[in-house]
């Protein structure tokens, strides 16, 4: 029995662990109790899985980061790692921090040369025992893993009584599988207990963080928010990671929008025969007054350019949520990156520019997909709900979603048949109220209403021309359309601190980890004011906040700084003020990376830190 | 703006329909291709035919992607919303505005370029999905407004000049939409109204996505491979005999109005097209038989045209998707949104 | 770097082809797909089929799309080229290949998605435009890659089961390829590698565009709508029975070996496929009557394999073009560049 | 007989005149023929298309200026206009200015409402004439054209025998039609002779400045480029303005590229079933060795992002023409802009950038053409050749183009089968050289070079990867690629004026204009330097310029000053230093509105200004 605890400080409440397995076998539910148990013994806890763009036999990761102080970022460093996974044996024992843990199955002997003799080696014969316990090969295999989740729950002080609980409510459809799940756990369980110096110093404590939350993925959320805000027609095309949005909203559908008697349907999905199609129907949809919406990703969105530009042009309300994942190209389509930022901003030839709001979390992912429907119609142009992989397929902690029932959609300026009778003549393109934003007629309203859409050159009567003037005239009233969205869009999430003398300056998913960079930078002695850009074009308090900095550092997750382009251009900030911090290895950003990056800028040695080194950052992680 | 005038495809003799509309009330704006294309005459069949129906005007879609063919939803019922979208992509379009709303009359105009090869694609799903709505192809062999390309079906009204042997086949969207299923098939000739309108009405009132073939010459640019009076020709070879930019001003081809089954008709190019009516009791609800009847007329020279198929069943993509019978976009928020109850109901299950 | 084992596709007792090699030299990475994937099998046979025609590996080019099925290019031939491009869009890179280098055997995987829904447009096209390739549709009837959506194929292998009348057809990659012209067109199944090689070598030797349909079940998303055992209904239906990543594994399904001409097969749901043959007599040179004793067979609920249409004519896209014999890539600048003297004759022509 | 030279200065060889005509009416040889003479008389001269997106009946212009100076830009003021389209003979009439004049058919008579006192108006009876002398409706139509050159050819002293030549060597294979066209010119020149005061102050004068010279348009010289660099493979979908780059192509390639005995073709041309197929030819090719081009416009190029950002990460030469028209959407598509800059320079999702070429005229048309595919094969990746409708559809007076026997194809890092035989393990993606360029194969060349491109996540060795290092490590290296070719792009055109403290920087075919405009500029005492740009990723040379520079005016033909957005993203500058001048309805930009621009900018009030005031910009210009 190895000695637990080497080198190992009490660490209740505040650490990381990962369980490797190979994708195919069924661990997504045994990981999902684990983490799901912390949740309800009331401790924070994110979790976030690494998983390989196939079906069945290859590497994947679930990696839960506990802290009792609320920081939900990943980060790089583990300090238990459960190997179910011989193929990867040597990089999960590599990975596993100085004095950290390693759990594996012990039926089969570990490799002398995978040895390390600064971790503790948990040996449990988990295929030893299944075998021993249970029948058929499809049911050992997914016994392993509640094993292996009765074992954590011995090491790690979990409530068995909560894990009892969940697996009941799981399978109250199936209650004979019921038996089988409590047996698997207490295996791993007792033998954790009897083995070893049960619970290890990284350990649970029930706390009272959560009762107020849930956990949420972000396609689920946002597809929640497309149910509330009224969506009715959703067009798609499967794209990893954006297909669970889809997903959830026809599940939420099914659920609420369909008569119980006679099954009739208040929604339209179309799976596409392309994203091409799929923003056609959305445009299609939107033209004739539903609220409609498509998910997809980085591919999807070059493919959608030439509709997104007709629905700039011809003012079409319609709603793009783009998942990104790691370009360019098909690039890695199951990692996280923030790669799409300058292309949904300009997307499509020719002068064209798009509103766009950026969720930092599952939570926000909601109320944004709400507000994308509303500004959409509010402004008759293309909106993005731009969010990742790591928003969008990772489980997060977020306050419960409530719902005000006194919410009222904007529809916009749309022409009712009364008041179409009532005008003299209807003109699609007027700046009537000098806003920049014209009437919309909806088709089949109203005789008075007709008028021939086009993205053609159009005047502002919306008849065809192609004459200087009145292009120009259309093309400003946009341009002043667009621009006006800059005060409606969700204004930044700014925190300042006392005594900052420069800031850190962020978007979307890179939020935990920035802002716990912030306490990591104080608490070294170098205060940081925050900012996170929320939607596009930018509110004028971003131009306000940057200029206010001497020194902004512009963190993001891509290689060509693309959120720091499109502040430069935009607000015409001085350059020199901005500096980059990118990471897009494809993984969730860690505060290490970010709070290391900073002190390498301004020169601070190693020594001068009091926190981790730069050598831990994660891997891919760049200047 | 038009310098050449137009032929007014007003019909004084015909009073008041249903609705007590006239012809001109189902009128667009002016026209504004080349003289005698096959297009407008097209267009002044479908005015007939939603007059002929008495259609609200307000109450019918007009689709369509980019081409001479696509502009002409401008020049009918001025008072029908229309959306001239981008080339190729109408079925998509269409699509979504019948999922938003299923009481509108759709009816969507495309060419051969669009349609066969830069929408074939998205004609095909839309044929798949079985989307209501009337979709009307002017065939003409060509891309006419990007001057004169040969289209996927090129072939289309000069099967008797073929030289090259072994060629790959041109694309046929009425084997094409016989073969993928479509409900309602058809084909027509632009210059043969008396034919067209019925056809056109049958389209507009199935339930399901009926297809129309329309044979409608370019005027223009009706040139054939390897003709050396063709316009290409003549662009490509140094001297110029004519002005490449001359487009002399031709009348629209008419077939006689009561030819029997059979007619020729020569084309302004001075080639002969046989075309063929469905005998008088032709069963079109039979699909693999009619594939074999259109196969085999056509592997004689003879171009098929009248109602080839019809699948009466009379569902739709609504039906499949068991959407609302209230079109989505009429629904009120409160019948659309689940409310707090819900959510707090949902959130237990999230924990 | 796979966990669960795979059946080496190494053949002992095949001795070495003309070129001197063996059957592993025919081979490629190992596979990821899922153990049991119909995929994995068509791999097998392609390996056996170029290993038996002696065809020099590097002169074979490789081209898919994204998929499951556009993977396994990367498991045979590992000293062949490869490209995996876009989704859906392998038909233009292989025509651009080919138009470059007239002299490689190409040969395109594709998936029911990749080809009949975003790549349908490009699918036909590449018929039409006869491209000297031969181009295997792995067809499972789903999207597997992205966990098991329906694709526009979605019945194959499930006919038996159709529930809902009315439905729009799938669309029939076969019943396509017929109407389309293509000069080579196949169906084969992934269980039946004593059929499926002959196939896929006779399409490699193939001139012009060689299609073959491969049924090639998905073990993991084998679905069927409505069925309450489906991966979606237990994604969709909050209280799950079996971890929704738990993918069993399951062994490769094949036929009889010396079946004749038609076969019952199980498949991986439980459903039953009625494969039959081509008769012996049968004569694929007549496109009408291929198409139907094709469409007549399926009326009947069964799924044809064999060889259904070929043209022997030998012709492809370069001879339509008039390509000269040697390959566009290897041609010389000074074969190409008209040179100064061309150029200063030229400019006298723009004064 | 009204009273010619009103108010009018002597203008020998400096003024500009339009016709207006009917589309589809045979108007293009008669405009050819004067702009021709023209140009044979030795007299520098430019000739622009103002023309409907529809192929007959629709109102359409040809524009010449007649610059004995050289000066070759649009200028919006008409000296004289030929007005033969009724329908739009109250604008044109407007368009004259004061003192000008108007020629017109006057067989039928001119609605009172319509005159002016202020200028000229000449009345040939032109329909009457050809009644009378020629018989047949086509006939007529197409002589009435040649009537009113002859009348051109008697008001503004062309030479006579210039233009019988060229009707001569035209109809030299149907020397029958010789004598209508000699009789119809003599109509118009003969009834001009007698009934006005010819020639008229503006008149042309004999001069011998273009013998050197060619009249080209740019699509034309893009497409001998394409020849001349060896181009085999072109695909291509038909798009306004594009098409007749494709048509020259093919056109050159039946003359020089076929074997006159077999008949054999050394090209092949794919009219492909949509852009996203014509891209995917492309790359197809030139994976495979070819060197492979495709000509588009803006809604191809939104179309073909997809495979860019392919041919960009899996680094396959690639050459993409764009002949911008107006956008967004469909726009105007037979008017010029410069609306897809920022579409090309980033075009498709994820990080990625372009290597992208900014010809000023047809003569650089054809030199970056050559260009191109040398770029594509040294950096292997896609390279765009940007021009527009102005430079890609209108009549330029270049210098001869010349070509040189020496000229040897950069094909890039290519190894041979001997190459292959020898080393000892190929690695497509290795930066073996240091230089950001790995080694490539081409298919079928020997089997150590075979290797499995794709879009997906791979190593420098080529193999898959969803590794966050081995990612990072191919992006870097590209980045560092790209960037290299900074000072591989043709590199700016630069003229620096005695004295100048700011300067004029502008793209494209707004050259003639712009360089124009800093002639007008030093004439009133406000001498500026100029920098054109003309290639991406920018030379160093642009940001020293931008530095030296305390006012920058950016010059450029789209609405969202797209060229200045690059320039201060990509350089750093201070954005202080940039103003955008911008002028985007659709027409080529003049000299005096860029002049009246900077003025304004500069504060000079109206009367400060020696030239034109800014009322005469125009349609369209905004500021
Ligand atoms: C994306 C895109 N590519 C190309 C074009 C140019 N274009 C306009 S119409 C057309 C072809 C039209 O042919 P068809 O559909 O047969 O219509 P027709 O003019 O013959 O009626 C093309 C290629 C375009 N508008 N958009
Ligand atoms: C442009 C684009 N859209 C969507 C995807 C996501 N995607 C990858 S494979 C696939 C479908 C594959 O289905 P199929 O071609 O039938 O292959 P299978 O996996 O069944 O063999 C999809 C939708 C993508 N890679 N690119
Ligand atoms: S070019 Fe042809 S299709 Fe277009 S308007 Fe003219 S005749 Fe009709
Ligand atoms: S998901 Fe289906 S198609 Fe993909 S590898 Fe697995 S079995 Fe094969
Ligand atoms: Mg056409
Ligand atoms: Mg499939």
């Amino acid at each position: 029995m190895p000695e637990p605890g080497l080198d190992m400080a009490d660490r209740t409440n505040d650490f990381a662990f990962k369980i490797g397995t190979v994708n195919g076998t069924g661990s997504a539910s045994a990981n999902g109790l684990i983490m799901q148990a912390i949740f309800r013994m009331g401790i924070p806890c994110t979790g976030k899985n690494v998983f390989p763009s196939n079906i069945q036999g290859l590497p994947t990761w679930y990696e839960v980061r506990v802290s009792g102080d609320g920081y939900s970022a990943r980060t790089p460093e583990f300090d238990l790692i459960v190997a179910m996974n011989p193929a990867t044996y040597e990089r999960d024992i590599a990975d596993v921090r100085p004095g950290g843990y390693l759990l594996h199955d012990s039926s089969w002997p570990m490799a002398k040369e995978f040895l390390r003799d600064d971790i503790n080696f948990l040996g449990v014969p988990l295929g030893e025992m299944c075998v021993r316990e249970f029948k058929g090969a499809r049911v050992r295999i997914l016994m392993k893993n509640i094993a292996y989740a009765g074992a954590l729950a011995a090491l790690l002080s979990m409530d068995l009584d909560v894990i009892r609980r969940m697996i009941r409510e799981k399978f109250a459809a199936k209650p004979k599988l019921i038996g089988s799940n409590y047996k698997a756990i207490e295996l791993g369980y007792d033998y954790a207990m009897e083995h070893f110096d049960c619970p290890l110093p990284i350990r649970l404590e029930t706390m009272d963080a959560t009762s107020d939350h849930v956990l949420m993925d972000g396609n689920t959320a946002a597809a929640l928010g497309c149910v509330f805000a009224g969506a009715t027609v959703g067009a798609w095309y499967p794209i990893t990671p954006s297909t669970s949005l889809m997903d959830g909203f026809q599940r939420f559908c099914e659920r609420f929008r369909k008569d119980p008697e006679t099954g009739e349907r208040n929604f339209f999905i179309a799976q596409a025969e392309d994203e091409l199609a799929a923003a056609g129907v959305v445009v299609g949809a939107g033209w004739a007054g539903a609220r409609a919406f498509t998910p997809t990703s980085g591919p999807g969105i070059s493919l959608m350019s030439e509709f997104i530009g007709l629905a700039y042009y011809a003012e079409v309300p319609s709603v793009f949520v783009d998942v990104q994942r790691v370009g360019p190209s098909t690039g890695m389509p199951t990692r996280t990156q923030q790669g799409d930022i300058a292309a949904v901003a300009y997307a499509s030839h020719g002068d064209t520019k798009h509103i766009a709001l950026f969720p930092a979390n599952p939570e926000e992912s909601f109320h944004m997909a709400v507000e994308a429907f509303d500004l959409a119609e509010r402004f008759q142009t293309p909106v993005f709900l731009v969010q990742d992989l790591d928003i969008g397929m990772n489980d997060w902690m977020i306050p419960k979603l409530t719902w005000d029932d006194n919410f009222a959609p904007d529809r916009g300026k749309v022409l009712g048949a009364d008041e179409l009778e009532r005008i003299k003549k209807f003109y699609r393109y007027m700046d009537v109220d000098g806003d920049g934003i014209p009437y919309r007629s909806l088709p089949g309203v109203h005789p008075k209403g007709a008028y021939f859409t086009r993205g053609s050159g159009h005047t502002s009567r919306g008849t065809y021309t192609e004459d200087a003037d009145e292009y120009t005239e259309v093309m400003d009233r946009l341009r002043k359309k667009i621009d006006s969205a800059a005060s409606e869009v969700p204004s930044p999430a700014i925190e300042m601190r006392e005594g900052a003398g420069m800031a850190l300056v962020t978007i979307g998913s890179c939020d935990g980890a920035v802002r716990e960079a912030a306490d990591i930078l104080e608490s070294q002695g170098v205060p940081v004011d925050y900012m996170r850009v929320r939607g596009f074009p930018f509110d004028p308090l971003v131009r306000e906040f940057l200029d206010a900095h001497e020194l902004n550092f512009v963190v993001e997750q891509n290689r060509d700084a693309q959120l720091k382009r499109l502040l430069v251009t935009e607000t015409e900030v001085d350059p020199a003020r901005i500096h980059s911090v990118l990471d897009y290895g494809g993984f969730p950003l860690s505060a290490a990376f970010v709070a290391g990056e900073v002190n390498e800028r301004l020169g601070l040695t190693p020594d001068d830190r009091k926190l981790r080194p730069a050598a831990e950052r994660p891997e891919g992680a760049v200047a | 703006m038009t310098y050449i005038p137009k032929p007014a495809v007003r019909h004084p003799g015909l009073g008041a329909n249903e609705l007590g509309l006239h012809m001109r009330d189902y009128e667009g704006t002016i026209s504004t291709l080349c003289a005698g294309c096959g297009h407008d005459s097209v267009t002044a069949a479908v005015i007939q035919a939603f007059y002929e129906l008495s259609i609200p005007p307000h109450r019918i879609a007009k689709m369509s992607g980019i081409g001479c063919s696509a502009k002409t939803p401008a020049y009918f019922v001025e008072q029908a919303h229309g959306f001239n979208g981008v080339h190729g992509r109408m079925p998509a379009l269409a699509t979504g505005a019948n999922a938003a709303n299923r009481d509108l009359y759709y009816i969507g105009i495309s060419g051969d370029g669009d349609s066969l090869s830069i929408g074939l694609g998205q004609f095909c799903h839309a044929i798949r999905r079985n989307v209501n709505m009337l979709y009307v192809l002017e065939n003409n062999g060509v891309y006419g407004l990007t001057k004169g390309q040969f289209s996927a079906s090129a072939d289309i009204g000069s099967r008797s000049k073929r030289g090259v042997p072994n060629k790959s086949e041109p694309i046929d969207p009425v084997a094409l939409a016989l073969t993928l299923g479509a409900t309602f098939v058809a084909r027509g000739f632009s210059g043969d109204k008396q034919q067209l309108i019925p056809l056109l009405k049958a389209g507009l009132m199935h339930k399901g996505f009926a297809f129309i073939d329309v044979i409608s010459p370019c005027v223009t640019f009706n040139d054939h491979v390897g003709s050396t009076k063709s316009y290409l020709y003549t662009r490509h070879h140094g001297h110029e005999l004519v002005p490449v930019d001359f487009v002399p001003i031709r009348s629209e081809i008419s077939a006689p109005s009561n030819n029997g089954g059979r007619t020729s008709i020569t084309m302004h190019d001075g080639s002969m097209v046989r075309f063929r009516k469905v005998p008088e009791d032709y069963d079109p609800t039979d699909r693999l038989s009619a594939y074999e009847h259109y196969r085999s007329l056509q592997n004689r020279g003879e171009v098929v045209t009248g109602l080839l198929y019809l699948d009466p069943s009379g569902e739709d993509m609504h039906d499949d998707n068991a959407t609302t019978s209230t079109p989505l976009s009429e629904m009120s928020h409160e019948d659309l949104c689940p409310g707090s109850e819900q959510m707090d109901a949902l959130m237990e299950e999230f924990r």
